[in-house]
């Protein structure tokens, strides 16, 4: 495949074991000077592992890493930065205590003759950073305050203010809706033309047709095919992740016409929220029995805080609420799942699993309480329950008691999914439920959806890619601004609907 | 120093006022978790009572004298009249005992001690002939044919500690007697427990325990129940606080075999206030008081004495 | 899922056994040091005496039974440093209910227990409803429950007698401070040991005690999942406050007294043999088998010093390193 | 970005400043407290005198340069119980080596500093690189701390008498313990001061600074950047132990002793000033100056509570409820 481009770095033989689990099998892999190289492969099969290898953030492996054809040894993320390689980590890494630009400087400060922290030419800086790169953000707030969109955008500003010949980019989109990821790649592009390579991973194969030059496939740690990716078709690729033929991605479910309303939503304002926002009129939804309603739109436009209002999880709202025929006033998470609510936070790692507990333990957390007796939980009774869920979903974990950390992140997701289906709910709330879940994993996602809503659930599922959103939902809403501007029978309408209605261009209530 | 050659009276300018004015006292205690001390601010207490010209102050320094020092500052602030103070360890304290000295302010010590002589009047008991008596005691009463005894000394670095230990071996010298350990019980009962315990383990064969306070020589018993030892050793104490936790009542119940008086000198300083603040009068530099040696005998009745009301 | 992959399991579970009884090593090794260096006497090593030994679980049982609250609050993320005050005023309230209130035996244990109790609930509320740090609420509780204590008994120890006259106490209550059950085992011991065993049962099977992990695990996931987290932690603090009240009662058993100094810097010796257990400070991970393991492992390194009559600065020095090697020891984990 | 956004960025700014300064309204408060309850003598509000103005800065100085380091150490998210141990091997080792050893004035601070800075770095070490628990690491190292204090003083105070003849220490060192300067301010607070305002502006104007806070915040994302982790936590450490030291020769200064029993129980008055200034044990979050305003209201409250002759038992049950009260403000953050 080699061409005559000189490679900027390359991994040669590269194998990594947790344990006893091999994330990587003699990787060879090489970045060259300016391409867009797309890492492809299943939850769990090494892309990440391989570029944290390659950004010296693990050091333990064996085979050799090449920069400019010559042999390299890294003891650190900061010898990888050295040598002109950055990362932008999957599972965002910023300091919430922190400012915007603290956050895109830190380990680099610049500093002043009299080596004290220069605190102008680093606003100064960023903010020809954030511009250059079109990112709307206060180089002063705190990224704790940040939305998790606009964390991924300083994570993103932040890797690219390191001017790296390598960038790698694992999933870096995955919290970001269509507009943001346009500017992205305009900015992506850009790089490309001056030279850098750029590793990118992710598992929204449109994004990829859109941008790589090749692509690597990885399974189960080791390469399986690599591809010119101007002329790799999504199917292609998803078969080579999988090694089989995919199903079809979106399976259409029967919708039961006629399903009894299960959630009204009427004037639903969150007040708080945003100081100085003016939307008196705030949400108006209702989701039937046996439905898949979509909820589309910006980065901020209100629908993670949706959601959580419906669960009883954010702030103080306003409005009327109807569910399954009563008024829902939701005291907390606790009330609403006893109620047939649950929510599938949108950051799994912060909002929803104990990364060091078993499988186990995080699976059956929702009805530990349910499934005890006089207090005394039956082992073999939650082993069953977490055994029956973990197959259903496919689960692809080695033992129900391995900490869940070891799994990949689509197992994660699945895990996270399976507690709430284990409480027997009524209405699922879905907050970029497949975000970093590969076409494979995706597919059974929504076929469980698809079965969940058949029997009579109602999903609200919240998204920001929106092929999900048309291939999966009846219809979608689509908010800004906290409130509902449009809505799309997804039988009528297309992906270019939603976004030109996300971004307020037309109005076709 | 100024102070030098001055008399132990009041302090230059005279704060007499007679018996028509109004004196404010502030007692600096260096801690309340001993009894001993605890009972040495009642009796302050009790003492002022009769007294109608007197308001006293308590503060607790816990044990810290840097929480001390800051007590006397703070009393020197509020302008106090008198001071009486005892001093959780000697140096720390002489320099600010000086500096309210200095200010006129008359400053009566009391148990330990503080350095130099910039104070009005140091009371209290002769803490070598206590160690004295309790080495008298245990030679003739307890261990006429000698014996290995263990030592509970107090918090390293007290005046009493030292002298408690130095005249208890002047009295057993000669005597057949083998101090086989001595550790350092920081006068409390739970350290005095502890260390009973270790010294039980690792020196069975001794047959008393000479404790420098009663509340170490009760929890020496202690150790000595848990592990059914009580009625095969014999226990000495000092101090003799007529309160229901005090030695009288353990000598009483015969969980001590004796101790020794040590009175908190709290009625004295009062009556030393008195005469410098109202009767206009000079103390003695010092005044030491008396001890008593208490054992099953005369253990009621002196409980009876010291504390009429019961 | 392949055969394969069950065999795994297997073997992963050998590691993960190893692993779980880790805190167990420590006191092991730390046993067979006290054999190795016990002196003897008449060729009988002093430390194995049954007499000895049941001395060291006595000496551990007030710190072990504080301990074993301790683990509960410290897998839950948080931490009390109220115990040792707790103590001392669960003490104290003992003495004086039983000898200046002549309340009778079961009345004064029930009362003093729910004291306790309370003042771990209050500590739990103002830690989890108001969202105050936990080492900050019971660094508070700390000084109020001293200051509680120095108040309730007019600040000096109150001497229980026994009998049955007024102010007397049961002589029932005495028993705590002797050695009785079959004239071996010590009631303390026996106090720690049903107590341990409780909560060991207690954290293995319930519902609650997987609540209490998932909250040290991940609060805010446990929240999202329908863990009522804020009743959680409330009753946690609750319990240990309880469990303190008990170590009280039975200090007051022990040394005939209860004074408001009693149980001073207790509560670091607690967080030290729950952390030389294996309980991770983070919360979320550990077991009061390492806990109760951690405080024997203390008590016996305690016992094997003085037995030897090492000087007791040298004491200080060689307990700290225990400390630290023990802890180093157990951050070995499976990766 | 719209206008409005500006807008909107400008009135933030405003909120974060309130909040920024919060640490300093308990202060305020607790400060106009003392005034109005400050008893009063010819019409002078005895609070509100210069000496007793100074007294409370001189009483606070010690814990307050403590509760400095302190403050590094928290922002790393770790914790320092050694300092009080530490205080008293420093005021120990100060009148051992200009008493005992006539090592003159330089020398013996050189040294002691010294001594602190190791046991701190070493204490880094064994949390950083091997990564035990903070906690843990200086529950041993009070203990070994107080150990090796004992050791060194022979296990008493050690008197220091002034001179120019062997066996007495440089007069210049009883400064510390006089009000000098300008006759009224006394030397620790001055040294307090300083050391406060070299504090401050390192912590708002270096890198290291930076790297400090995200440690505290992310300790991974502060590693994948590239911050020297394990260097700047055994640096925090050592700047904790260093600052130690410092209080222990002004405790020695002050006192003219150094007993192995000094600054018994500090680490939680530390700890206390640290936390009610507004910082979080979480790590990440909080400020020098915050400390500095914890430590001085904790200092005022102290000395309007001694002026008013409050019992002490009372003043414990106010001490604790006004430090939860304080940390209960703290957590009321912009959102
Ligand atoms: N810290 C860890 N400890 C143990 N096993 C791990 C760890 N991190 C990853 N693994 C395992 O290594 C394998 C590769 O994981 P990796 O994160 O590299 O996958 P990935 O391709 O990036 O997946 P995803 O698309 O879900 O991000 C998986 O089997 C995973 O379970
Ligand atoms: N930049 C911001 N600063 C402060 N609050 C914001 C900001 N952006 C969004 N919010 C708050 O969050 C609300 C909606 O955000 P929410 O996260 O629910 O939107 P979203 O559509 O889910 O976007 P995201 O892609 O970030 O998840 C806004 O109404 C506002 O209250
Ligand atoms: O018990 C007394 C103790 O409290 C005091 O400090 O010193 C003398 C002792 O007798
Ligand atoms: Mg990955
Ligand atoms: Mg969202």
């Amino acid at each position: 495949m080699d061409n005559g481009v000189a490679s900027l770095v390359g991994l040669v033989r590269i194998s990594k074991s947790y344990g006893g689990v091999r994330a990587c099998r003699d990787v060879d892999f090489t970045v060259r000077a300016g391409e867009v190289h797309a890492l492809l492969g299943e939850n769990g099969a090494g892309k990440s592992t391989l570029m944290r290898v390659l950004s010296g953030d693990l050091t333990d492996h064996t085979g050799t890493i090449t920069v400019g054809g010559k042999p390299i040894r890294f003891h650190g993320p900061a010898d990888a930065q050295r040598a002109g390689i950055a990362m932008i980590h999957q599972e965002l890494d910023l300091v919430p205590g922190l400012s915007v630009a603290e956050n895109i400087f830190l380990g680099r400060e610049p500093r002043t003759p009299l080596r004290t922290l220069d605190r102008r030419a680093m606003l100064r800086e960023t903010r020809n950073l954030l511009r250059r790169t079109g990112i709307d953000l206060d180089p002063r707030r705190q990224v704790g305050e940040l939305r998790t969109g606009e964390q991924q955008l300083v994570s993103i500003a932040k890797a690219l203010s390191l001017d790296a010949k390598v960038l790698i980019m694992d999933e870096p989109t995955s919290a970001l809706s269509s507009a943001e990821v346009d500017r992205m790649f305009t900015v992506i592009a850009e790089l490309r033309r001056s030279g850098a390579g750029i590793v990118y991973i992710s598992h929204r194969m449109d994004e990829i047709g859109r941008i790589a030059d090749r692509a690597t496939v990885l399974r189960n740690g080791a390469v399986v095919a690599e591809f010119d990716a101007r002329d790799m078709t999504a199917d292609q690729a998803a078969e080579a992740m999988i090694g089989r033929p995919v199903r079809a991605m979106f399976t259409t479910h029967e919708t039961a016409d006629a399903g009894e309303k299960l959630l009204e939503v009427t004037d639903l304002v969150v007040p708080r929220s945003r100081p100085g926002r003016r939307d008196p009129a705030g949400v108006s939804l209702t989701v039937r029995r046996g439905e898949i309603v979509g909820l589309a739109g910006l980065l901020g436009s209100g629908r993670t805080e949706l959601l959580e209002t419906l669960f009883g999880a954010g702030d103080r709202w306003q409005g009327s609420v109807t569910f399954k025929g009563r008024a829902l006033r939701p005291r907390g998470p606790r009330s609403a799942i006893r109620r047939g609510v649950v929510y599938m936070p949108e950051d799994r790692r912060i909002s929803g699993l104990a990364l060091d507990h078993s499988v186990l333990a995080n699976t059956v957390l929702s009805i530990v309480d349910r499934i005890a007796r006089f207090g005394v939980v039956s082992r073999r009774r939650e082993t069953g329950e977490a055994t029956r869920i973990v197959r259903e979903l496919s689960v692809k974990l080695a033992s129900v008691r391995d900490p869940v950390s070891t799994l990949s992140g689509g197992n994660q997701q699945k895990i996270v999914l399976g507690r709430m289906l284990l409480t027997d709910p009524d209405l699922l709330l879905l907050d970029e439920p497949t975000r970093g879940v590969d076409v494979g994993a995706k597919a059974e996602i929504y076929q469980l959806l698809g079965q969940a809503a058949q029997r009579g659930m109602g999903v609200l599922l919240a998204s920001s890619e929106l092929a999900e959103l048309v291939g999966v939902c009846d219809r979608v809403i689509v908010l800004r601004g906290g409130r509902n501007v449009a809505e799309l029978q997804t039988a009528q309408a297309g992906e270019a609907d939603l976004l030109a209605a996300s971004m307020g261009e037309v109005v076709p209530l | 120093t100024t102070s030098e050659n001055r008399p132990g009276g009041p302090a230059p300018s005279t704060p007499c006022k007679g018996a028509d004015g109004k004196y404010v006292i502030g007692m600096s205690q260096a801690n309340v978790a001993e009894p001993y001390r605890q009972r040495m601010d009642d009796d302050i207490r009790a003492a002022a009572k009769s007294v109608p010209q007197f308001e006293v102050r308590f503060t607790d320094a816990q044990q810290d004298n840097s929480r001390q020092v800051s007590d006397v500052e703070n009393f020197l602030t509020q302008q106090i009249d008198l001071l009486i103070i005892s001093p959780n360890e000697a140096t720390p304290l002489t320099g600010v005992v000086k500096k309210a000295f200095d200010k006129g302010i008359p400053v009566i010590v009391l148990d330990r001690k503080v350095e130099g002589d910039a104070y009005t009047t140091w009371i209290g008991a002769d803490n070598v002939e206590i160690g004295r008596q309790a080495g008298k005691y245990v030679a003739e009463q307890l261990l006429p044919n000698g014996g290995k005894i263990a030592e509970i000394r107090g918090l390293a670095g007290s005046t009493p500690a030292k002298e408690r230990g130095d005249g208890f071996r002047e009295a057993i010298r000669g005597r057949n007697i083998e101090i086989a350990v001595s550790q350092d019980g920081d006068w409390l009962r739970e350290k005095g427990q502890e260390k009973a315990d270790a010294i039980l383990k690792s020196n069975p064969d001794i047959s008393v325990i000479y404790a420098h306070n009663d509340p170490m020589a009760e929890g020496a018993y202690l150790a000595a129940r848990a592990t059914g030892r009580q009625d095969a050793l014999k226990f000495i104490g000092i101090d003799g606080l007529p309160i229901p936790s005090g030695g009288l009542k353990a000598v009483e119940a015969g969980r001590l075999s004796a101790t020794l008086i040590y009175p908190t000198a709290g009625k004295e300083a009062i009556e030393s206030a008195r005469k410098i603040l109202v009767d206009c009068q000079q103390v003695p530099k010092t005044q030491t008081l008396q001890t008593q040696l208490i054992t099953k005998e005369n253990a009621a009745q002196v409980y009876a004495k010291e504390n009429p009301g019961g | 899922m392949t055969t394969t992959d069950f065999v795994e399991t297997r073997r992963e579970s050998v590691r993960s056994m190893v692993f779980r009884f880790q805190s167990l090593f420590g006191l092991v090794a730390v046993f067979i040091a006290a054999i190795v260096f016990s002196p003897s006497r008449n060729g009988e090593l002093l430390f194995l005496t049954s007499d000895n030994l049941f001395n060291v679980v006595r000496a551990v049982s007030e710190i072990g039974i504080i301990a074993v609250g301790m683990t509960f609050v410290i897998l839950i993320g948080g931490i009390d440093l109220s115990v040792g005050a707790m103590l001392g005023l669960a003490a104290v309230g003992s003495a004086v209910l039983l000898v200046e209130n002549d309340f009778g035996l079961i009345p004064t244990v029930l009362i003093v227990l729910a004291v306790g109790l309370a003042f771990g609930l209050l500590q739990g509320v103002a830690s989890a409803l108001f969202s105050i740090q936990a080492f900050i609420v019971t660094l508070a509780g700390l000084q109020i429950a001293r200051g509680l204590a120095r108040i309730w008994s007019g600040g000096q120890g109150v001497a229980i007698a026994y009998g049955d006259g007024p102010g007397e106490a049961p002589v029932a209550f005495s028993l705590l401070g002797e050695r009785t059950f079959n004239g071996l085992v010590p009631i303390p011991a026996l106090i720690f040991v049903v107590v341990a065993v409780l909560a060991i049962l207690f954290l293995r099977g319930t519902a609650f005690s997987r609540h209490v992990y998932a909250i040290g695990g991940n609060e805010k996931a446990a929240r999202l999942s329908g863990v009522p987290v804020t009743r959680v932690k409330i009753i946690v603090f609750g319990i240990c406050g309880l469990l303190a009240a008990l170590a009280g009662i039975i200090h007051a058993g022990q040394l005939n007294q209860g004074s408001p100094n009693d149980g001073l810097g207790y509560e670091l010796d607690a967080i030290a043999a729950v952390v030389v257990g294996g309980t991770s400070l983070a919360g979320g991970r550990g077991s009061v088998v390492g806990t109760v393991a951690g405080a024997l492992l203390l008590g016996v390194l305690n016992n094997i010093l003085a037995l030897n009559s090492v000087d007791t600065n040298v004491q200080l020095l060689i307990k700290g390193l225990v400390i630290v090697v023990a802890a180093g020891l157990q951050r070995l984990r499976p990766s």
